[in-house]
């Protein structure tokens, strides 16, 4: 059984217990545990149940590499699937529950798999569930899909706030462990700004828990020290609980901060993303496990682990503890159980002759060593019970069985490589201590073509404590050009593992296909020979196949075994083989770290033109165009939107009505080659526009195709002011900017962005101008101001810019002041406007009145693939000038062909609205058996004007075809008739807007 | 997550500063030429395996065009340059040979 | 070639599984063969597929340089729908789907086709009147699908945040028979399906020339020795401007790398796929528990294979926006692949200027859907010279200004 | 000037930095060749000083020059007298080519001030903030979360920060969350000056 020890555990404060709930039972750690290992010295094992057999699992290892033991914590909205026992520090009031299983942790129906799991080898779902074919999506994959998962999804909204934050450094260190914290005291001491993490909540790694001597005392001393100096450095940082999580191109290092495990008060987490002018990887290694019958059975965990629990946290993981292993380092769990007053009865190692300093020290103390032996079997369901050996070298003949209460096992270390390997850093195999090691001499490359990270400590498979600071010492000495020395360090020459692959070496298929790999995907050694016979003999192929290292510890246990397994089975050398892709991140981070701050109201920026608020409280229904909003209608209550929009365009027609045109658009351009310029952005002749007057323009892209409209007004001789679309004004500043810059940068032109500098009002209606007179301030009559023209003034005090356009077919102003006295402006409006029956009006309003005008609308008339020629706007495209950005374009044969879809009015033969995007038929199919079609409605709506619906529509050769009746297809499979008629409804020949 | 240095302002600019343009260097052409030299500038790109002319702005900065040379396999920048050229400075062509003898790109590059 | 099937499994469990053979062969390559397709992902092995199930031709090779299914077919987010605005795209997209929907049994190869539908959200009136002109232009294609209001799609996806305070959900452009499959199996499938009618499956082999004479194409050069052929099929996605070139054409097409990301697994919550592009970002939920998350492209040329953070960072924040019990979900892995991008972000299925050589590319972010059925119709041009799926697809579509544009009714085009 | 109403109407904050938008703000903007001598003389008198160097922003009295661009400069000084100055500033370079426009309205100013001024900046843009990459005096143009804004150092402990005036509401609530001394960083408050 797992306890709590009497003494030790350098991390755990006995004297303040905590308590917490797993299961809904109440359970009592101590301040400093973690959910593991207070589970455990509850005695509690078994930890949760396996992805697809539902084994019964235990603990395995101490830190991010665990397999098994994944949790839910937390409840409600702060609920959180898939938590490692491991990493989740022992908090008063933490909930925890196991996972994947039905109905309760120690009886789960799902269990059958794992009886099954002769039927259920590797990629099985490959092979069936074929037949009957309805049954794959009505029965199969249902129950595939119910048992699929891990966790129960988290149930949201999060509560909580989460924030990035950005930072530059000269060197950024991944790892606080002795090399971790020797490469900061280097590079801090050498002057470079330092950003130094850890993603654990202590610095030092391993070497306290190994027992490692520096400068002749322990490890912590020389921690301590270290810690204290880096922290008296201004140029360096330091951070716990701040794990690496991915190395992008060019120096990008992305980080995550724990913040708090609780409620926060702040933020919950922090994601660093920083540009390093170097990375340094010192973060560690992690051990195997061996892969053996049974290696899965709860109590069965890593030798490092077993140390990490007893050492750090005074936690057993049990009584016994027979330790198999290849490797002298395996040995040191076996001393410290001792030294904790613990049983090892037996310590089974692969290695034909066991001769080590460490095994010595075990021996001496009357430990029983096992040389080439094997565990042919761990004993025991939902824990160990026992082991059973055989040799080493043989097929698994059991010799003898051995009662205990937990393994330890130690397959050899592998380093760290993730976060090098990330951005194209390749490894090495380094035969004698059976692992990948990066390989200094392909590092990642940056921006400038040399290497931007150095690995550092075990992490560069400069395991022992004493290699592991010789490493970081020499390499950071070279990196910042400084020479510097490393401390001494004392710690027992270890003899060389022997890899083992498979215990014992010549299993039978039953013992196979009992020996786990992955633990959290169920991929035992058997389904990955399986994946070889059937040819998936690529890496990559065996990964996809088996899912072998697909889970949430992303392989970090399995990788090697696994890929030395295949390497076995094909007769090939483990560097043929490789290893598959690392991909950030190191270890899961969440998603809304990712997100950061952008959440709620700062989800996307917002953007308020002045007159924002009184709409707002005003009733607007809104509508998004870009990320400006603008009022789609103003209901009253009581009112329905489209009784609004109805009321808005009749009031406009008859009375007065106010439009916030803010958001247009509003673009200067000046120069000596201003007109020239404006000449090549347009198709119409901009050169000729007089000061004072307005012209509408239309602008295509290189293609030929329509991309904005707008009203130019010509301020001077050589400054125009061009208004374009809401959602056109960046856009197209930013064309006019990129054809100045990269293709006429010899021509005198300057453009400006001043839309938000005006506020700009429509006032629309018969009685504008009179609503207009009566702020005072500008003569506003038609010989003042003719349609088409601009003037400068002031109106009620305001200085003012009137353009006199219509959009409507109104007599119309639109008014642009200053955007800091807009609402002031429409306040007066407002107030001024109450016995002329002003009201406002919305997107949708204006949309209808211009539709019953015939005027096109960007996004509407146009989708990209749309010509002016072919909206009847031939007119706005000069026939005299040689060019024009967009006319080669249009002289392609498709876009000049004659049979193209033009633009035409369609009345309904009943007078209803035709839906929008209808098409119209024609007789027949195509060659690939679709309806032929001859046309489609671009706009409709029902008009308030004339009484019925009114729609514009691109239809072939349209407008050579008015009077005639086509059919619109609905999405029913009827057909609605209407007759082609001319898009202009309302007023034909402009009479209400030129008064 | 590139680093471009802008040649106007000197900035480091972070990409997301940035906006990307495309292939650098293209001649426009307009009315009067004929069908495959329009396809060739307006469709017809270079999309090497190697050493790439681009341009792109510096859009949430200065707001100039530059142009860079970079390697598409391995991201290496061999330098920025501004807009208002028709063909790569010399010293950023040294510095491809030095890493790609014999590389070309459209009319530029070493004639081996 | 075995047949799977239950009953072979229980059969095989009794003798230790001993009796499966290689899914495909590996074969060291002929001299020459009939026809030679390079790239061995999905779109290379549907086109060698359909060569010998519709036309007979079987003395293929397919030549892959990696991996089989290495690339793309390997890395999408498994979006399958066809509910696309043009009528070329349709037909080509519907025919495909309608493949899928028998492909396992077609294949005798489980590709776990999940019709479970994929919802195109409109959170603008601008998307409310694209995807509406979708649903009516795909009554008269042949396309099933059905506009939805905002209170369907919550039925549809409960865990969705339809009354987002920023961008609430207006409808759904709705496709019942769409869905996901499993990306892997069906470059396998195929892979198993060509090796079971002779064909030559050649992984590891990297086509470094291409050989012509008098302006017909005669064979490749690769790493692993030459190979004549009598046509010739390039299938590379993002390397089909290398293979171009060494054809000595040029492409509309640049090389940009995409992105997508999966979650940590966890137990079924979202059982449709779901498509949000007013704020960028789509989600669908495996059936082994991870949400498979989609984010955007760079826009810049790049052949690593990774790209920039900023992309996973404007999907999530999307995501957690519309699917706010993902907050405190983790991600697991993220990874990129390199997409073929075309001037008008459609696919080339077209003859090239070299005679013989026939070229399948330019499907972007959006192919795999299409993998049945741009092998169907690429076959049938390569056997009969033409093909009415392919025809509005060609190559000279540029210089004539006959684009096909499905970016117009709103979408992003996974 | 009672019916001029900024974006935010003067709202402040006081958190681990104070946040306060500026009201009675003018700005100028002017397009021209900077190495232009009449350009130079016209806005010299205007501001009082001379051009600042490029990425830099130089003051005297209310006026602060900031540059913006190779060919762009932003003049702060008094709304008051920001069309004035534009006019005048126009008819001095009436001969040469530049453009000058009154932009007062279009920007908001914010005023940071506070020892965390730089981690609250560096949880905005991806601009180094640091000491060494942004010391007082120089100007920044970059990104603000997801809009374009800019900002420089007047001492060591104040920022003026200026953003697009549609998204003032958004930046300001940006610069609240990330001012909140519950989620103070204290990164570069132990980084030197140099
Ligand atoms: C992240 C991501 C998400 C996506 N999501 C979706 C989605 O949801 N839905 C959808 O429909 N589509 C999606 N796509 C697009 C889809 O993946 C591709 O369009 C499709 O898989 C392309 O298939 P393919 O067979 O043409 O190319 P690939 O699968 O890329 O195959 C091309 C093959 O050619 C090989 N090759 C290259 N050069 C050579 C050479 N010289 N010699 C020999 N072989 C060579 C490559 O190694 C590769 O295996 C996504 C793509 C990505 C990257
Ligand atoms: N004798 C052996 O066989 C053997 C094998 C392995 C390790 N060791 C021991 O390992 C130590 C080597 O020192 P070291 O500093 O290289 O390694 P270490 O394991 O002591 O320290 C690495 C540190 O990096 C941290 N880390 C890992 N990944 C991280 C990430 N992505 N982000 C942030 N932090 C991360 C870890 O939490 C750990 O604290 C010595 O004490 C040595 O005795 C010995
Ligand atoms: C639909 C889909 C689902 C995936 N699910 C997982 C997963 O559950 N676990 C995992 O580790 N990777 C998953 N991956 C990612 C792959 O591991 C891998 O990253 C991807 O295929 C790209 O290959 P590469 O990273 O080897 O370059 C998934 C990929 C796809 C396309
Ligand atoms: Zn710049």
């Amino acid at each position: 059984m797992s306890l709590r020890l009497s003494t030790g555990g350098r991390l755990i404060d006995r004297t303040t217990p905590v308590s917490f709930r797993f299961n809904g039972r109440h359970l009592k750690g101590v301040k400093g545990d973690t959910l593991a290992s207070a589970l455990l010295a509850n005695d509690q094992m078994l930890m949760g149940r396996s992805f697809k057999y539902h084994r019964p699992r235990g603990v395995m290892a101490a830190g991010p590499e665990e397999p098994n033991a994944l949790m839910g914590v937390g409840r409600g909205e702060r609920f959180e699937p898939n938590q490692r026992a491991t990493q989740q520090p022992l908090t008063g009031g933490l909930t925890a529950q196991s996972q994947n299983h039905w109905p309760s942790l120690e009886f789960d129906v799902g269990a059958i798999n794992a009886r099954l799991s002769r039927f259920l080898p590797a990629g099985f779902y490959y092979k069936t569930f074929l037949f009957p074919r309805p049954a794959w999506k009505h029965v199969f994959e249902p129950v595939i899909r119910q048992s699929a998962g891990l966790g129960r999804p988290p149930e949201g909204p999060d509560p909580d706030r989460y924030e990035h934050f950005n930072v530059n450094v000269d060197i950024a260190i991944v790892g606080g462990g002795i090399a971790g914290l020797q490469a900061a005291l280097i590079a801090g001491r050498a002057g470079k700004t330092v950003l130094l993490m850890e993603q654990t909540a202590q610095w030092g790694g391993r070497a306290p828990v190994d027992g490692d001597l520096i400068d002749g005392g322990p490890a912590q001393a020389w921690i301590d020290a270290a810690v204290a100096d880096l922290a008296a450095m201004e140029n360096v940082q330091m951070r716990r609980e701040t794990m690496g999580a991915g190395v992008y191109d060019h120096g990008y290092l992305l980080a995550h901060e724990t913040l708090s495990h609780g409620v926060p008060e702040g933020p919950r987490q922090r994601l660093w993303r920083i540009r390093a002018g170097h990375i340094v990887t010192a973060t560690g290694a992690i051990e195997r496990p061996i892969p053996f019958a049974g290696n899965d059975v709860p109590g069965v965990m890593l030798a490092s682990a077993v140390r990490d629990f007893v050492v750090n946290y005074g936690v057993a993981p049990g009584k016994r503890t027979v330790i198999a292993t290849n490797n002298d380092d395996a040995y040191r769990t076996a001393l410290a159980l001792l030294y904790a007053g613990l049983s090892v009865p037996l310590i089974v190692d692969a290695r034909p002759e066991v001769t080590g300093a460490l095994p010595e020290q075990a021996r001496a103390r009357g430990v029983r060593i096992e040389a080439g032996t094997a565990i042919a079997k761990v004993k025991g369901g939902k824990r160990v019970e026992g082991v059973a050996l055989c040799a080493q070298d043989g097929e698994g003949a059991v010799t003898e069985e051995v009662v205990c209460d937990a393994v330890a096992m130690s397959g050899g270390w592998s380093p760290v490589p993730h976060l090098w390997s990330h951005c194209g850093g390749k490894n090495t195999w380094d035969a004698a201590q059976a692992h990948f090691a990066p390989d200094p001499d392909r590092a990642p490359t940056g921006a400038d073509g040399s290497a931007f990270v150095t690995a550092v400590g075990a992490a560069a498979g400069t395991l022992q404590g004493d290699v592991a600071l010789g490493s970081a010492t020499a390499r950071i000495a070279a990196l910042v050009d400084v020479s510097a020395d490393a401390p001494a360090v004392e710690v027992a020459a270890e003899a060389p593992l022997a890899a083992c692959w498979m215990m014992p070496a010549r299993a039978s298929y039953e013992l196979r296909s009992k020996m786990f790999l992955d633990f959290q995907n169920d991929v035992k050694v058997s389904d990955v020979q399986l994946a070889a016979q059937e040819g998936f003999v690529s890496v990559e192929h065996t990964k996809r196949y088996t899912t072998l290292g697909m889970a949430t510890d992303q392989g970090k246990l399995s990788n090697i075994n696994g890929l030395a397994i295949l390497a076995q089975e094909l007769g090939e050398e483990i560097p043929n083989v490789g290893t598959t892709t690392f991909r950030p991140p190191y270890a899961p981070i969440s998603m809304a770290s990712i997100a950061g701050e952008a959440r709620g109201e700062i989800f996307q920026p917002l953007r308020r033109t002045p007159m924002h608020d009184w709409h707002e409280a005003h009733g607007a229904t809104w509508e998004p165009v870009g990320h400006w909003r603008r009022p789609y209608a103003f209901p009253r209550s009581g009112e329905s939107v489209h009784d609004a929009v109805q009321r808005e365009v009749k009031n406009t027609r008859q009375n007065v009505g106010l439009l916030d045109a803010s958001t247009l658009g509003k673009i200067i351009v000046k120069g000596p080659d201003a007109a020239r310029f404006m000449d090549m952005l347009y198709t119409n002749m901009m050169s000729t526009l007089k000061p004072g007057k307005c012209r509408y323009g239309l602008m295509c892209n290189e293609n030929g195709f329509l991309v904005d409209d707008g009203v130019v007004a010509r301020l001077d001789e050589d400054t125009f002011l061009c208004h374009t679309t809401t959602g056109g004004a960046d856009r197209i500043h930013a064309h006019m900017e990129e054809w100045l810059q990269t293709e006429w940068w010899d021509w005198k032109v300057f453009t400006l962005n001043a839309t938000e500098q005006f506020a700009q009002i429509a006032v629309v209606g018969p009685k504008a101008r009179d609503l207009l007179h009566s702020l005072g301030g500008m003569d506003l009559s038609k010989d003042a101001l003719p349609f088409m023209g601009w003037v400068d003034g002031t109106i009620a005090g305001i200085p003012a810019r009137v353009f006199r356009i219509s959009f409507s077919g109104e007599l119309s102003f639109e008014v642009a002041v200053p955007a800091n006295r807009g609402r002031a402006l429409w306040d007066k409006l407002v107030e001024a406007g109450e016995a002329l029956g002003v009201m406002p009006y919305g997107t949708e309003a204006l949309h209808i009145m211009r539709a019953e005008k015939g005027f096109i609308m960007i996004g509407d008339e146009t989708d990209g693939t749309v010509i002016p020629q072919d909206l009847g706007l031939d007119w706005a495209i000069s026939k005299k000038k040689d060019d024009f950005i967009g006319k080669r374009g249009q002289q392609r044969s498709f876009l000049a062909a004659d049979d193209r879809w033009r633009l035409v009015g369609l009345e309904t033969l009943d007078g209803s609205v035709l839906p929008d995007g209808a098409y119209a038929v024609a007789e027949g199919t195509n060659a690939n058996g679709q309806r032929n079609m001859q046309g489609r409605v671009t706009s409709s709506y029902h008009s308030p004007t004339l009484g019925r619906g009114i729609a514009m529509a691109l239809v072939e050769r349209g407008p050579e075809r008015i009077g005639e009746v086509v059919n619109f297809a609905m999405t029913d499979g009827s057909e609605v008739p209407a007759r082609i008629c001319s898009p202009v409804f309302f007023d034909p020949n402009g009479e209400k807007q030129d008064v | 997550m590139l680093t471009l240095q802008c040649p106007y302002c000197g900035v480091q600019c972070d990409e997301t500063e940035l906006t990307a343009g495309g292939e650098a260097h293209l001649t426009r052409h307009g009315p009067g030429s004929d069908a495959d030299t329009f396809e060739q500038y307006l469709f017809l790109r270079e999309n090497p395996r190697g050493v790439h002319f681009e341009r792109w702005r510096h859009a949430h900065g200065c707001g100039k065009w530059f142009h860079a040379a970079r390697s598409t396999t391995t991201l290496r920048v061999f330098g920025t340059y501004k807009a208002q050229t028709t063909e790569p400075p010399q010293q950023i062509r040294d510095a491809i040979s030095a890493v790609h003898p014999g590389w070309s790109w459209r009319n530029f590059g070493e004639t081996a | 070639m075995t047949r799977y099937s239950a009953f072979a499994i229980a059969r095989e469990a009794f003798r230790q599984h001993k009796g499966w053979d290689r899914a495909w062969e590996n074969p060291e390559p002929r001299k020459s063969y009939d026809v030679i397709i390079v790239g061995g992902g999905g779109h290379g092995l549907a086109t060698a597929y359909h060569l010998g199930k519709n036309h007979g031709i079987t003395n293929v090779a397919v030549l892959e340089k990696g991996w089989l299914g290495g690339g793309n077919t390997g890395r999408n987010t498994t979006i399958i729908r066809s509910n696309y605005l043009q009528d070329p795209s349709a037909a080509l997209y519907e025919k495909s789907r309608s493949l899928y929907e028998t492909m396992s049994q077609d294949l005798n190869y489980n590709v776990m086709f999940s019709p479970r539908g994929v919802m195109m959200l409109a959170q603008t009136e601008h998307e409310v009147r694209g995807y509406k002109r979708t649903a009516h232009a795909n009554a008269l294609q042949g396309v099933t699908t059905e506009w939805i209001n905002a209170k369907r799609v919550k039925e549809l996806c409960p865990i969705m945040n339809i009354d987002g305070p920023r961008y609430p959900v207006l409808g759904a452009l709705w496709q019942a028979r769409a869905g996901t499959a499993r990306h892997d199996a069906v470059a396998w499938g195929y892979a198993r399906a060509c090796s079971a009618m002779g064909m030559h499956i050649i992984q590891k082999c990297e086509v470094t020339g291409i050989t012509s004479q008098d302006g017909r194409v005669t064979g490749v050069t690769t790493n692993r020795g030459d190979i004549g052929c009598k046509k010739m099929g390039i299938v590379v996605a993002g390397h089909s401007g290398a293979l171009a070139e060494m054809a000595g054409f040029r492409l509309p097409i640049e090389s940009v790398a995409l992105q997508a990301l999966v979650s940590e697994p966890i137990k079924p919550c979202m059982d449709v796929v779901v498509m949000a592009n007013t704020v960028h970002g789509y989600m669908s939920q495996s059936d082994k528990g991870e949400m498979v998350i989609g984010g955007g492209t760079d826009g810049y040329n790049n052949y690593t294979q990774r790209g920039s953070f900023h992309h996973i960072e404007e999907t999530v924040r999307a995501l957690v926006e519309t699917f706010p019990m993902i907050s405190r979900l983790k991600m697991l892995r993220q990874w990129g692949g390199i997409v073929d991008v075309t001037g008008d972000r459609s696919p080339i299925l077209s003859k090239t200027p070299l005679d013989g050589c026939f070229i399948n590319c330019g499907w972007g972010t959006g192919g795999f859907k299409a993998t049945p059925g741009s092998g169907w119709a690429m076959a049938e041009l390569m056997a009969k010279g033409h093909s009415p799926l392919t025809d509005a697809f060609g190559l000279e579509r540029f210089r004539e200004g006959r684009f096909i544009d499905e970016s117009v009714a709103a979408g992003v085009a996974h | 000037m009672f019916d001029v109403q900024t974006a935010l109407d003067g709202a402040s904050f006081d958190g681990a930095v104070r946040v306060a938008e500026l009201t009675g703000q003018g700005m100028i903007s002017l397009r021209g060749d900077l190495g232009d001598a009449t350009l130079r003389d016209a806005v010299s008198a205007l501001t009082g000083h001379d051009i600042p160097a490029p990425l830099h922003a130089a003051w005297s009295g209310e006026v602060t020059t900031v540059w913006m661009s190779p060919d762009e400069l932003l003049i702060l000084l008094p709304y008051a007298d920001a069309a004035g100055a534009a006019r005048d500033l126009q008819g001095k370079l009436a001969g040469t080519h530049a453009l000058v426009h009154d932009m007062s309205d279009a920007r908001s100013l914010f005023r940071l001030t506070g020892p965390a001024l730089r981690d609250t900046l560096a949880k905005l843009t991806p601009a180094d903030v640091s000491p060494a990459g942004l010391p007082v005096g120089m100007a920044r143009r970059t990104r603000l979360a997801q809009v374009p804004g800019a900002f420089f150092l007047r001492d060591a402990q104040t920022a003026d920060l200026v953003c697009f005036r549609s998204v003032a509401r958004y930046v300001f609530d940006l610069l609240k969350t990330a001012a909140d001394p519950a989620g103070r960083v204290g990164y570069f408050e132990g980084f030197p000056e140099p």
